[in-house]
């Protein structure tokens, strides 16, 4: 392309520079310097990629030009969620995470990088006022591998084998952690009653053997767990530890996990300020109580306050890092990498932009316009409510009484630009409704699922209620699930 | 800035954002749902979040920013093993758009054709360049990616009944520690090779350690010294022949582009770190990500959902999203992986191509060995093993002639150096290397800057030797000074987060007034 | 940092970004333009800009960035008459988008109704909060907006015939000073007042400059010493009763908003600046944003062209473009204004409405106020003219008394607070006030913030006392020490660029290598 | 809205705080601090304004919706400049002036705002280089101020009245510096010949009252004058000033006017690295030579570097403050205000990155493209270019011969997604054509303007030569533009 290559990013091709290198490294040239890498491994050819764009004017009309091609949920009104939330992200967490000194920093020290540390320190600390812990970790990878470490710190803690799964999980969740675990765990679901725990059925199946019980809340649809107190009363005596996975998002008007009962809080922080990014920005936190039992199992790093040499000041460092794979490779608890940062620091920013007044609202809201969403959908003939839980921000709906199936709804939704949920059942739906879902938004919703329902109506057979339940006990077990199939796989193992 | 910890602003009644309030027909029909939760569900206190305006919060978080020291703004070079390079601005702007910062990843596939097509380009481009013949990006960051590559083989053995038999895992000294942890975690017995006399990796103690138990060895290559392996082949011929797998850590791979791939010397498995290699930025920590390239024989089972791309009888490209098969590991993260990184990536290469690819991997070659020689002036400095020979890209130095002369460790110099603008990391895992600084310029930094620090090197250095105390007390000019990092192994004073801080020095619900432990401490 | 004056960074032959190639295509067509071009249009040498990598720059620029103290970072009250609020992020975040930055000013109305409804409405929320008739957006800043009030009353008064007869224009000590300039290059004779015993503005003296030869009054008020007039309708009438016309200066409006309108005062023609009281940034010093709102008997002479709301019959809204009549003063700045500032001011209004414009105003009244009884507390300080009266929006202080105890400036002083990263202006047209420091809280700091700027100024007072060497030989914590302002007023000395600089210093051509001025200044 | 009113932007309105605040000043109400408006001056009622969007969210959905009607040229191809044009601006520059540090910032002084003057500093000395002038201000408010203000100069420094304008000027450009400059100085427009500049009728105006001689290259029509030396030679004989405004787009390849014989170079910055903000992002520069008598004379702040304590150390400041506004009021130069400071940056980091080569080839480019488009467009039958002169970035063509009117190609074209140029005649078109225009895109303007002629083809009279030069010749003094007919009128004057 250009002779001598040249190249905006590698300022050292520019060829006086190239040459003064070289010469001061007393090599003839660049080769010599590969002369540890043995002539048959040596590729002899190019590599076989697309012709570039050095030109950063092309590169962004070629990149540009293939992101032009989605439709965002700014172009589609979107009721999707499973996982995957749209949540309002205020441009001041924008403006902080894309500072270059954030943006760009890495695995600095507690002197020129005070500002991370302090930074991630407040985000532990925020978290941990939401969820009444006092100790939460810097974010791991995302939900899925915080409950998975959970559940295998409980394991640790224990030393017993046996999980009893109260709620319904994520498929790909219950995928990821069944994979993590397998090894020292075993996991056995308990189904759910209603759309969430059947504490009579977890009391007979809880004993000396078992390591757990995990719960999730809200479930995967939704549901919250109303029963956490008195099944995590019963688990402890039974020696076993209590692991919740949650999304905090509804901490500002509900009861923290910790509060009733839960040992071992983990989830996702996607919902606190981070956009949705096709999935891709999640971010795991473990919160635990101050105690070294719990703490040294964590394999997460975790950022303390410290004095310093100046009276008042504060530091900040490691807290026990010893226990971390980087101190102890193999002996270390699990591992510890690169891992989200950078979303805790926006999730940090977050909390602290919403304040406790922020939570609360908007905590209500959670309630409030999915509770409208699900009155709006019930009223339309031959659609009920899979479930009479208590839902935060998702619900399921079944639409076979109204002969349709899920798959048809979206189908048909989607030629209107929505995006009517996800597919949980051959009959259900998942709808999901946050702050960035108005009423508005919610009565057109209605209104295209009634027209849909009217359309079906001379052509199908009706559903009986029996059919309804039956699949919405099936939810988790049986789900239709367009993503992850792997679910039928693990839960059989 | 002497900025306090955020708690310590707060102003009741202050607001930092509003949430759109609910609509009047809304609470109409569903009524106070608050009040209607049932018993112990309503949370009896607010949580304590501190309440500022939203200048205020901009601000404090604007100068914490001021007080780190991002790779834009620093010759971070000092961060060995790491591959701080260049991450371009136009790629932060490319992803900014709603066309992907609001897209769901369960939207219908035939509105995600874009991001699906970058997704499938980069799969494809990182099986070129790797010589695999699929590609993953679920994982979060190399260490995810590490897991996976264990997962695999894990699923692998058990898919041809050798589960029960293979419970070894065999690595080197030099590689990164998140191989023996993930091995380990994966249930399998972790075998730790060290270095021959030269430093090389011991290929006698690999055929030793190799045996019908091994499931596979999981190797870095370069290692973190800057040492390539030059028996590489051999190593994975020698456990091939016992029936395991060979995975290849390639988060050094940044010398290597286009020169050598993995495949070729024979490896089943390898995975990238896209933030050191492939430019996305290291955002604190991550995300980063991992992309985990596969022979033939290992693609069953890759994590799903996998990105496909369809050509229709009258030529029309369409992607599409498909699930993986029962011999899957299932899945890894949460839908597609790092989707904003996946996108900085696919342009960094795409800014690049072959020729720049190769020229980036020369560069950060020549620059290292550029450096090599600087380094090597300085009195106290090494790079032991391989002497004489040349290296990759980065090399493990060792300031122990120093030490011993001066009494003034590796960790201090790297403290000292903070007062000249400059990072220098002083975690080494493991410490084999006695007083070990490892130092990585990549292709990124001019020669003019590399010649800065190593001037910068060179005065700590003198320092040591003529002002010792200078050194010894850093740092000088810092927004902090010099932390009590005892406190942080003292289960009885570490404080993990604010409320605890409060709660064991002040006694809880007490508000800070000093930094000294109360005489109660919990 | 210690960062060199960009020129010092050049590498040849590094580059900081690639231009696209011209095609193939192109190129055969049209042959080489380059050597094609007539003699003596072809550049003979190549202009002597620096050659850097891309990352350089932007690493040059972001430490200048860190060098720098914006309005997001410090407590800034202490740049008074500037109104220095707080610019919300969304805003910024708002106008990032193509579809207003790649906007061209001539496409279709048509394709443009976004922003074309964004101005109309913006004209009219300034309307109703002026009580005039028409806005227009046009200007730049303060100052221009101050040049097209004079240009439209010097079109007025030609409009009827006055325009030979009427030379004069009338301004106050404490009205920017750009008022008194711009009626000066429009041509006219400035008269200033001065403020009488008490500090208000001296209507007897303005009645004794008025006459037939009177064209206009140009009047800020509040005044920048924070003190209201209250006889302004008066001052207005009183020029109305000699056929002058009444501009007023809105600058200082930020403590008025929802209070008082300056048409319901009689004023003819007055400007807002959207940078101070609409809240879009202050940019390094602009682009800020002007606003001039004028009567119904003035609006044929706004500048052009107009942004006009069209209603079909259908009762479809279009907004559209239309030139201005021959009594229009033209085109005083390119097609419409400053966009990306007059979508921020719409934003902000529409963040706070009339309730949310009204609390603004009264907040920021109610911190001036609140520092007012801070600052008289300390020492030295004291608030000339208006003695015991409340004050708007800000104060001019003077340091007189701590000056004549101790011999410190207040300039230095202002220097001094740069050391606790402190803003405080020294620039303060006219020194009328001795030892003058002017404080303007706004509504955008909390009340914590002004006691934190409020103790730093006690501080500083105090050393200005006790060790007042370390006030003077201030700044001791600054990226740069004290400066030789005194090279800048010395044409053989000053240097405005860097080949200037290279040329008097280094004579031409020679690279710099010290700061030492060459024998042979040029 | 809410009782008591509270803001995120307004924190002293938390209840608490407000009346605590108010303890201090002894005032019972804020009220008290009004004591000084006239009754008869207060509104008695709330402002009527539309009902605001607290919620951030709500306010970024309402300005995004209204946006969202905007079509810009990333969906339109456009061909449109005449005073703004569309240029490519590199990410960096956009980060850099997007920094809070700069964004926020505003009259600083010299040390705790160094990072301002050595910007800006850079940004008068990278301009100084690609003009080849050792003075640069900083930036005002745009091109029209700038040459006003040196055609001001001029005046000021001769003392005489009379200036010579030898090239076409944009009409709104004209408008303006007359109405800006009338008290003080005479206009007299040369008509050009051919494009540009009338080398013998200016010869003939010259005399020993004429302050100035005003170029601009490229002209109003994208022509670069070609005698600029000539003719200032001339002009220098008979006591008068070159003012040239001109765009430095080009000079990476061009001869810089001040080795052409000018004495004042004024223009816009808006091609350096500004985005075109539907027209409102300009600055304007003012360059002379290291002259006290020119340098004196200019209003505008000029940023000067200096020694400081630390031999070797370079601080910055105000070069002759005492010239300005600020310290003179009236007497001082013109006025000096808040102008355009961080377009000033943006164009020093914008020439900072491109360096010499990158503007060398950026300047060929500008030459190539439209040389190619005019080939295209010359191409159709009908369509002539409507001069013979060098053309840079922009030129114009006269379809009179093939039927059609500028109006009516502009109309039919944007039915296409096209912006073929901006009418500057009944029959004329001026075409802009950018480093964003490829060959495709001049092609596919080039075949959707012939398709145009060939249906116009039979149903129009023939056009003569001599009235497509009438029309040419009438560029300026009868140009019939949407925006700015002030022209005429201005001129007419």
């Amino acid at each position: 392309m250009n002779q001598p290559f040249t190249h905006p990013y590698l300022p050292n091709t520019a060829p006086d520079v190239k040459q003064a290198m070289l010469d001061a490294t007393g090599a003839a040239s660049v080769a010599e310097f590969y002369a540890d890498v043995p002539d048959e491994l040596r590729l002899s050819r190019p590599l076989d990629l697309p012709a570039p764009f050095p030109a950063e004017q092309d590169l962004a009309r070629h990149v540009r030009g293939l992101l032009a091609k989605n439709r965002s949920t700014e172009d589609r009104l979107s009721f999707l969620g499973h996982g995957t939330y749209q949540h309002y992200v205020p441009a001041v967490v924008d403006e902080v995470i894309n500072r270059s000194e954030f943006l760009t920093a890495y695995a600095g020290e507690p002197y020129e990088d005070h500002g991370r540390f302090q930074a991630l320190f407040q985000y532990q600390s925020l978290m941990a006022e939401l969820l009444a812990m006092d100790v939460v970790n810097v974010p791991t990878y995302d939900g899925y591998q915080a409950t998975a470490t959970g559940l295998a710190m409980a394991g640790r803690i224990t030393g017993r084998r046996r999980v009893l799964v109260a709620s319904d999980v994520l498929p790909a969740k219950y995928s990821k952690v069944a994979d993590f675990v397998r090894v020292h765990l075993d996991l056995e679901h308990v189904p759910t009653v209603n759309g969430t725990a059947d504490a009579a059925a977890i009391a007979a199946r809880l004993g000396a053997d078992v390591a757990a019980v995990w719960f999730e809340t809200p479930s995967a649809t939704g549901a919250v767990e109303t029963a956490l107190r008195a099944i995590s009363d019963l688990a402890h005596e039974a020696g076993a530890i209590v692991v919740v996975g949650t999304d905090p998002i509804g901490y500002g008007v509900l009861t923290p996990p910790a509060e009733q009962g839960a040992d071992i809080v983990t989830g996702d922080i996607q919902s606190l300020g981070l956009h949705q990014w096709y999935g891709g920005a999640h971010g795991g936190f473990i919160a635990v109580a101050d105690d070294p039992t719990f703490i040294m199992e964590m394999p997460s790093r975790l950022f303390g306050l410290a004095t310093t040499d100046v009276p008042g000041e504060v530091g900040f460092g490691d807290v026990a890092y010893e226990r971390t794979s980087f101190a102890q490779r193999e002996e270390g608890k699990e591992w510890v990498g690169t891992a989200a940062a950078l979303w805790g620091i926006a999730a940090g920013v977050y909390l602290a932009l919403m304040g406790p007044q922020g939570m609360a609202d908007l905590g209500e809201l959670l309630l409030a316009r999915p509770r409208y969403a699900q009155q709006r959908l019930a009223a339309i003939p031959g659609v009920v409510l899979a479930d009479g839980a208590l839902h935060l921000r998702e619900f399921t709906v079944n639409v076979a009484g109204a002969g349709l199936t899920a798959e048809g709804v979206v189908e048909a939704l989607r030629r209107e630009g929505i995006e009517p949920g996800v597919v949980v059942g051959e009959h259900t739906l998942l709808v999901c409704v946050t702050e960035l879902t108005s009423q508005a938004d919610i009565d057109r919703l209605a209104a295209s699922l009634a027209g849909l329902a009217t359309a079906a109506d001379a052509s199908t057979t009706p559903v009986t209620t029996a059919t309804i339940l039956e699949e919405q006990n099936a939810l988790v077990s049986d789900a239709v699930l367009p993503l992850a199939p792997e679910l039928t796989q693990e839960q059989n193992a | 800035w002497d900025e306090p910890v955020i708690f310590e602003l707060s102003t009741p009644g202050e607001r930092g954002v509003f949430v759109t309030p609910i609509e009047p027909g809304v609470r109409d029909a569903v009524g106070d749902v608050v009040a209607a939760l049932p018993a112990g569900l309503r949370r009896a206190t607010p949580p304590a979040l501190p309440e500022l305006g939203q200048m205020r919060v901009l601000k404090h978080y604007l100068r914490l920013s001021q007080e780190n020291l991002g790779a834009d703004l620093n010759v971070d070079i000092g961060q060995g093993t790491c591959t701080m390079k260049y991450s371009p601005k136009i790629n932060d702007q490319l992803i900014g758009t709603p066309q992907l910062t609001a897209m769901h990843p369960l939207q219908d596939p035939a509105d995600a054709q874009g991001v699906l097509e970058i997704v499938w380009s980069l799969e494809r481009m990182l099986a070129e360049i790797s010589g695999m013949d699929q590609v993953s990006l679920h994982t979060q960051g190399g260490s995810a990616a590490i897991w996976a590559n264990i997962a695999m083989i894990r699923a692998y053995h058990e898919a041809n009944g050798e589960g029960e038999q293979r419970r070894e895992v065999i690595t080197t000294i030099f590689s990164h520690p998140s191989n023996a942890a993930a091995a380990k975690a994966a249930g399998y017995e972790v075998i730790t090779i060290f270095p021959d006399a030269e430093g090389y990796p011991d290929l006698a103690a690999l055929k030793a350690a190799l045996s019908p138990r091994t499931a596979a060895i999981m190797v870095t290559n370069p290692e973190d010294t800057g040492i390539y392996n030059p028996a590489i082949k051999q190593w994975v011929d020698a456990a091939h022949e016992v029936g395991a797998l060979a995975a290849y850590d390639q988060a050094n791979a940044n010398g290597i582009l286009g020169i050598t791939r993995a495949r070729d010397a024979g490896f089943d498995v390898c995975h990238f770190n896209l933030h050191k290699t492939f430019s996305t930025p290291h955002a604190c920590g991550g995300p980063g990500a991992g992309a985990n390239a596969v022979s033939a024989a290992l693609a069953p089972f890759l994590p799903g959902p996998r990105v496909v791309r369809e050509v229709a009888a009258d030529g029309a490209v369409r992607f599409d999203l498909r699930d993986t098969d029962a011999r899957s590991i299932g899945s890894v993260a949460p839908f597609h992986g790092v989707i904003p990184n996946i996108v900085r990536a696919y342009s960094w290469i795409m800014a690049l191509g072959a020729e720049g690819l190769l020229a980036a991997a020369e560069i950060a070659v020549l620059n290292n060995n550029y450096l090599l020689a600087k380094v090597l002036e300085i009195p106290g400095a090494s790079a032991p093993y391989a002497a004489g020979r040349r290296r990759i890209e980065q090399v493990r130095y060792s300031w122990q002639e120093l030490f011993e002369d001066t009494g003034i460790s590796s960790e201090e110099i790297g403290i000292r150096m903070t007062d000249f603008g400059m990072h220098y990391w002083t975690s080494h895992h493991p410490y084999v290397v006695p007083q070990p600084f490892t130092l990585e310029p990549t292709e990124s930094y001019s020669k003019a800057e590399i010649d800065e620090y190593v001037a910068v090197l060179a005065e700590v250095a003198r320092e040591a030797r003529e002002t010792p105390e200078v050194v010894r007390t850093a740092p000088h000019n810092q927004t902090v000074h010099h932390t009590h990092h005892d406190d942080l192994d003292d289960p009885e004073r570490w404080a993990i987060t604010w409320r605890a801080y409060q709660r064991k020095y002040f006694g809880a619900g007490t508000p800070a007034s000093a930094a000294e432990p109360a005489e109660t401490a919990a």
